[in-house]
């Protein structure tokens, strides 16, 4: 991938994803952790535009950005009384070590291996992963429809409060 | 897309796209590399201003949704600055910029600043797919329905912002009240897109006007219900008054913008007419057939038959406005969930069936309108079928009370004179 | 509906001190401390049992607290409540006698008239009755530490004799003496 | 389980800087989420102590301070405190007075109705449209009231023994204006808001009153006949000569908001027929009583009631034979009418708080006087 | 000067990286499912960059993968902010070292 734009881009990208994931680790503000979250998410989905992957940059944009981000606020707002403090445990250290070990080993990787690319992106279009999904992967898109109806169901039984369970008992 | 146009000359204004093209081409002759993506932008914005948002937001937006709503309510609205109150939107800017900008004292201060820069970044965005004319589109990506989509769930993650930020209770309750309605209409709202982007099988904005060009029919009048649920859904996220209860005045004061003063405010109250407008043009590019009129865009330049239906399009939310009261947020809620998502998957499911049949029979013309006059029945029918099934009984509610010719305590119900 | 409530007069009937005292008597016996032309002053200690009594006697039915209010006499305060039927269309005037000035209190009728809540905290904000048994007694229109009761007489009352209350005319005797000094 | 953990009750302050509450008036409620679980009243912040400033003044002096409680309906104020020392002092008041009085009061609960039900349509979320077309035509009543007494507010136009003025030769074709407008007015106000379904599942089943509480609240006016009790002091206890008139009493059904609003609108037709009446059998004569300036009723007390547009609206007066009433009592009805405040809100959300505000229609001058 | 996808790796290895220390690290439960949402993305991330760059038959395996994995996280994301609110009504807290009912 050449050319200036294409570079530049990629490099604001790669800071703002970063740095705002990065952001999440150390905002000492759980609600500010969140925001920087929406904004590593917004880096990713400028990536896959990138990338060529449009219709998935816009699929990241309105769940992560549209939909999780928002859940997880709410998840915030509905405990009000626990610390808000975004701070770690005693595994910090350890984690982070793994973590540490981690990127040295996929960086050994990434840059020691010798990839067979293509230099023109491949043209994807919408249609060719409508295809896909409801052709050759037509099974695990459904097994996934099911998964999340699944999950749908599971959120709202366990978030059900006994009130509410009394009530349904009675009726 | 030369076949609308007669010519591509610059001085054919019909489509501004050529002049801007011509523009461009001399200019990257003379101007080193990279300075033409500027100028390009700077172009397009001041061409976009001038010819949409200029008149649009500050003459619809403002003066013509005050003087409509004056008119609405008996009195005159704004005619005291300039000719006919004409330049009262100015001088509300000009109000606003003197205005200290307050923030209360325990408030997330960095918060409470990024939100309106949140909020108004989304607005502009949203404009960069919307095509006004046949090549005035700025970016015209194959999924700028979807893009359209993505961007229009961001400036609720401003709205959140600001209401938490400020610290204050009636602020925060704005801040939920409008991040679960979000959550609860966009789910209808984009089920019922679905059904519009099945009959035409595109996701691009401009693929959805040649559609309606192609077979000289609106989408909306295709999928009538699917209008009705986008412009109930869309008011609903944009804050319109029947369902405005983040920023419901009566209740929770302003909801959100509480404590935010001067262009702060400004910025969210602006960009709330600019999404409102962006909306108005989404639902005139998709329903209404965009910058086509029946073969009159070869006379008239379709931007100008554009803008009139976006303005058209946003008369309804001024009128709305004027004239509705506000639900209750549970109602609203309620009215999602069991009214409008049940009524969005009914839709889907007839439109999927007719594509079926349409693809069948080899996608010939006539089906198409077979299907807008069976979907206008039935989506009549629908409304109130499912209205009746959730128990909306509108005669058993009286509208006079009892009279009584003689004070003499309590009267029990039933007894009646 | 006429021929069903025959009782029903088309003027309200302005109870006598007499006949409210009447009525008291046969639906709480010994609760009446005397009576005048217009009104029937109830025993402190009885008022409640009294009120509640006559709220639910058929013949009283008096169940509407139509009015409260105190009034300062200098040397002691009166407590007023009209009470009304609805389905007699009637209404009567009791009256209780406050005689401590220093430290009055009448008890509260919250229990049987849920009207009283307001009007009572008014008056102990106004007067300084204190309406024993009230839930929530607390001034209502001036604000907790007030210096003094302002409905009082001798509220401003100045030290030498200047009384608040409106000047004389030209050419008219002045005002009667208060009865008693309450203030040096 | 140990117990379902709800969310944590918080404190809003609904008011005194609030856009609902009429004024400055203020309600801590306690909020569990967006449901109201306790609600607590806050006033007096209008306080003027008008009882006290009125005993020091005249019988006479004091009618405009009536103006000053209830601002919204100034000549009921004056008309109950002008009863009131007319029954201390035993004076009659002549056929032609009686009569401008009841048109006086009447025209006045139309303009407080209006403003009541444009108000309470607002707090319905309705923006401006409903309270902008009632003012519309309340400007027309108070154009009446400018002609007649010169304000159009705080028209301290009644008098002890009559009314201050005979009516002015523009009155008649203005009333007579007025009463042709109204009717089609009232029409579309109640076609447009009992015919919208919002406004409806807004007031619908929202602050119910039952009759017991009605009554044992001490309320009055609107708000009792919302609730089913028919109970009216222009048909219970007729003064200004009501008996002669012919009306109806409006009541509800289950004591809701809705309820109250529509018995609002519908007294708004009664008052029509009423003005009507009372315009066409205006007598002629004299208009007011000769009373001595310096009025100085004999020993004694006097309670007058009258209906005005909030409810019973009572005057408590204790003469000892001074110029000035030894103790001047208000029976304010929209501030006893805020005592079932509580019942009715609680257990509701917030939204449904300041509908029932909306709809007890309080002022609050009178409120805290 | 160009990028190719070593770039693109590196950067979803860091950011791999970054979520798996933020998820092992929080004491917020709520904050160690933002990690896990942030390595998610930095699957989808590597994905879609395989998509791009890679000598594929089929490359468009890699955005369904992407659309697959998009539809796992929001319905963990469902399932543990669920999890999370429950907990909290039931013991009043989120932080996931205060969770050891099986312990004592």
């Amino acid at each position: 991938m050449d050319g200036f734009g294409v570079t530049v881009a990629f490099w604001i990208l790669a800071a703002v994803t970063l740095v705002a994931g990065g952001g999440v680790m150390v905002s000492r503000n759980l609600l500010h952790a969140v925001l920087f979250l929406i904004l590593s998410f917004i880096g990713v989905a400028g990536f896959f535009v990138l990338l060529s992957a449009e219709f998935i940059a816009m699929a990241q944009v309105i769940i992560y950005v549209g939909a999780i981000t928002v859940l997880i606020l709410f998840a915030v707002l509905l405990t009000p009384r626990a610390s808000r403090d975004n701070s770690e445990t005693v595994w910090a250290l350890p984690g982070m070590l793994l973590a540490v070990c981690l990127a040295a080993i996929f960086l050994f990787v990434v840059h020691d291996t010798q990839w067979k690319t293509v230099t023109d992106a491949p043209l994807l279009t919408t249609q060719d992963l409508g295809h896909a999904l409801l052709g050759t992967w037509v099974l695990p898109f459904e097994i996934a429809s099911v998964l999340l109806t699944a999950a749908l169901v599971g959120a709202i039984m366990l978030t059900r409060s006994a009130e509410e369970e009394a009530e349904d008992a009675l009726a | 897309m030369t076949t609308f146009l007669a010519t591509d000359n610059w001085y054919d204004l019909r489509d501004l796209a050529n002049l801007s093209r011509e523009i461009l081409e001399a200019a990257d002759k003379i101007l080193p590399f990279g300075v033409v993506y500027v100028l390009a932008a700077v172009i397009g914005f001041v061409a976009s201003f001038l010819i949409f948002v200029l008149p649009s937001q500050l003459f619809v937006g403002v003066y013509g949704e005050r003087k409509l709503i004056g008119r609405i309510q008996s009195r005159y609205g704004p005619n005291r600055v300039g000719p006919f109150g004409l330049l009262q939107p100015i001088a509300d800017a000009i109000k606003l910029m003197q205005k200290e900008a307050l923030t209360p004292t325990r408030s997330d201060r960095l918060v409470m600043y990024v939100a309106p820069i949140f909020f108004v970044a989304p607005a502009v965005l949203l404009f960069a797919v919307i095509p006004f004319g046949p090549n005035m589109v700025f970016a015209d990506i194959p999924v700028s329905l979807m893009y359209f989509l993505a961007i229009s769930s961001l400036p609720v993650l401003a709205n959140f912002m600001a209401g938490w930020s400020a610290n204050n209770k009636y602020s925060l309750f704005g801040a939920i009240r409008i991040v679960a309605m979000t959550i609860s209409y966009e789910t209808p709202l984009v089920m019922s897109l679905l059904g519009a982007v099945v009959i035409s099988s595109t996701l691009s904005l401009q693929g959805m006007v040649l559609w309606a060009d192609e077979y000289k029919i609106w989408l909306g009048l295709v999928q009538p219900l699917a209008l009705v649920i986008y412009f109930i859904c869309v008011s609903a996220e944009l804050n319109r008054t029947p369902t405005d209860i983040a920023e419901a005045e009566s209740e929770i004061v302003a909801g959100y913008l509480t404590e935010y003063s001067g262009m702060k405010w400004g910025l969210f109250y602006g960009m709330d007419i600019g999404y409102a407008l962006a909306a108005s043009a989404f639902a005139a590019t998709v329903f209404l057939g965009g910058w086509t009129l029946f073969g009159l865009e070869k006379w008239v330049p379709p931007w100008i038959i554009f803008i009139g239906k976006t303005h058209l399009f946003y008369a309804l939310f001024i009128w709305t406005r004027g004239t509705l009261p506000r639900l209750r947020s549970d109602q609203l809620m309620a009215f999602a969930w069991k009214f409008l998502l049940p009524l969005a998957l009914f839709n889907l499911f007839i439109v999927v069936t007719e594509r079926m049949i349409w693809s069948e029979e080899g996608y010939d013309k006539a089906y198409i309108y077979l299907f807008a006059i069976f979907n206008i029945l039935v989506s009549g029918l629908l409304v109130f079928a499912w209205a009746r099934f959730n128990g909306y009984r509108p005669d058993d509610v009286p509208t006079r009370p009892r009279l009584v010719k003689e004070a003499r305590g309590y009267v029990p119900l039933g007894e009646n004179e | 509906m006429a021929e069903a409530r025959t009782g029903v007069a088309a003027v309200t009937r302005q109870l006598s001190g007499p006949e409210a005292a009447g009525l008291a008597e046969t639906a709480a016996p010994g609760s009446v401390d005397r009576t005048t032309e217009t009104a029937c002053y109830l025993k402190p200690e009885h008022l409640v049992s009294a009120l509640e009594a006559l709220k639910t006697d058929p013949d009283a039915d008096l169940v509407h607290l139509t009015n409260l209010c105190g009034v300062d006499f200098w040397d002691h305060f009166e407590v007023v409540y009209h009470i009304q039927s609805f389905d007699k269309n009637q209404i009567a005037l009791f009256k209780v006698d406050v005689l401590n000035r220093e430290d009055p209190v009448v008890p509260s009728v919250v229990p049987v008239f849920h009207g009283a809540w307001m009007q009572e905290n008014e008056t102990y904000d106004l007067f300084g009755i204190k309406f024993e048994g009230h839930p929530n007694l607390y001034r209502i229109l001036l604000w907790e530490g007030y210096p003094g009761w302002p409905l009082r007489k001798d509220f401003l009352a100045m030290p030498g004799g200047l009384q608040p209350g409106l000047g004389e005319f030209a050419g008219v005797s002045r005002r009667q003496e208060p009865p008693m000094k309450v203030l040096e | 389980m140990t117990g379902v953990i709800k969310s944590e009750p918080f404190v809003i302050n609904i008011g005194p800087q609030h856009p609902s509450t009429h004024g400055v008036f203020r309600i801590r409620a306690t909020v569990d989420g967006e449901k109201v679980v306790d609600a607590e009243m806050v006033m007096g912040y209008l306080h003027r102590s008008m009882e006290k400033l009125a005993e020091e003044r005249t019988y006479t002096q004091n009618i405009p301070f009536t103006d000053r409680t209830d601002y919204l309906s100034s000549m009921s104020n004056n008309l109950g405190y002008c009863l009131a020392a007319e029954k201390l002092a035993g004076i009659e008041v002549p056929a032609r007075g009686d009569a401008i009085r009841v048109i006086m009061a009447e025209l006045q609960r139309l303009a407080s109705h209006c403003m009541a039900v444009g108000a309470f349509a607002n707090d319905t979320g309705a923006w401006q449209t409903p309270v902008m077309w009632c003012f519309r035509e309340r400007e027309k009543i108070l154009d009446i009231f400018e002609v007649t007494s010169g304000a159009r507010l705080t028209c301290n136009y009644m008098r002890i023994g009559g009314v201050a003025f005979d009516l002015r030769p523009a009155f008649e074709p203005m009333v007579r204006k007025v009463l042709a407008d109204l009717p089609p007015f009232i029409e579309e106000m109640e076609q447009l808001l009992t015919g919208n379904e919002i406004f409806v599942s807004r007031t619908r089943g929202i602050g119910v009153l039952s009759p017991e509480l009605a009554t044992n609240a001490s309320l009055s006016g609107p708000m009792l006949r919302g609730s089913g009790i028919a109970w009216d002091l222009r048909k219970a206890d007729p003064y200004c000569g009501y008996e002669q008139y012919d009306f109806d009493i409006p009541i509800g059904y289950q004591g809701d908001s809705y309820d109250r609003f529509i018995v609002r609108l519908e007294e708004m037709r009664q008052s029509v027929k009423i003005i009507q009446q009372a315009l066409d059998g205006l007598p002629s004569g004299p208009f007011r009583t000769e009373v001595p300036l310096a009025l100085r009723p004999q020993k004694g007390e006097a309670y007058a009631r009258i209906e005005s547009p909030r409810g019973e609206l009572g005057y408590y007066l204790v003469s000892d034979e001074g110029p000035a009433p030894y103790r001047f009592h208000i029976r304010p009805p929209s501030f006893i009418n805020l005592s079932a405040l509580k019942e009715m809100t609680v257990g509701g959300t917030v939204a449904d708080a300041i509908v029932v505000l909306g709809s007890i229609d309080i002022v609050v001058g009178e409120i805290d006087r | 000067m160009s990028v190719g996808i070593e770039h693109f790796l590196t950067v979803g290895a860091l950011l791999f990286c970054l979520g798996l220390a933020i998820a092992l690290s929080k004491r917020n439960a709520i904050g160690v499912l933002m990690g896990v949402e942030l390595m998610l993305n930095a699957v989808n991330l590597t994905l879609i960059t395989f998509s791009r760059f890679a000598v594929s038959e089929r490359p468009i395996t890699g955005q369904a993968f992407a659309v697959f994995i998009i539809t796992v996280a929001a319905a963990e994301a469902a399932v543990a902010l669920a999890l999370a609110v429950s907990v909290y009504r039931n013991r009043e807290t989120v932080d996931v070292d205060q969770l050891n009912l099986l312990r004592s």
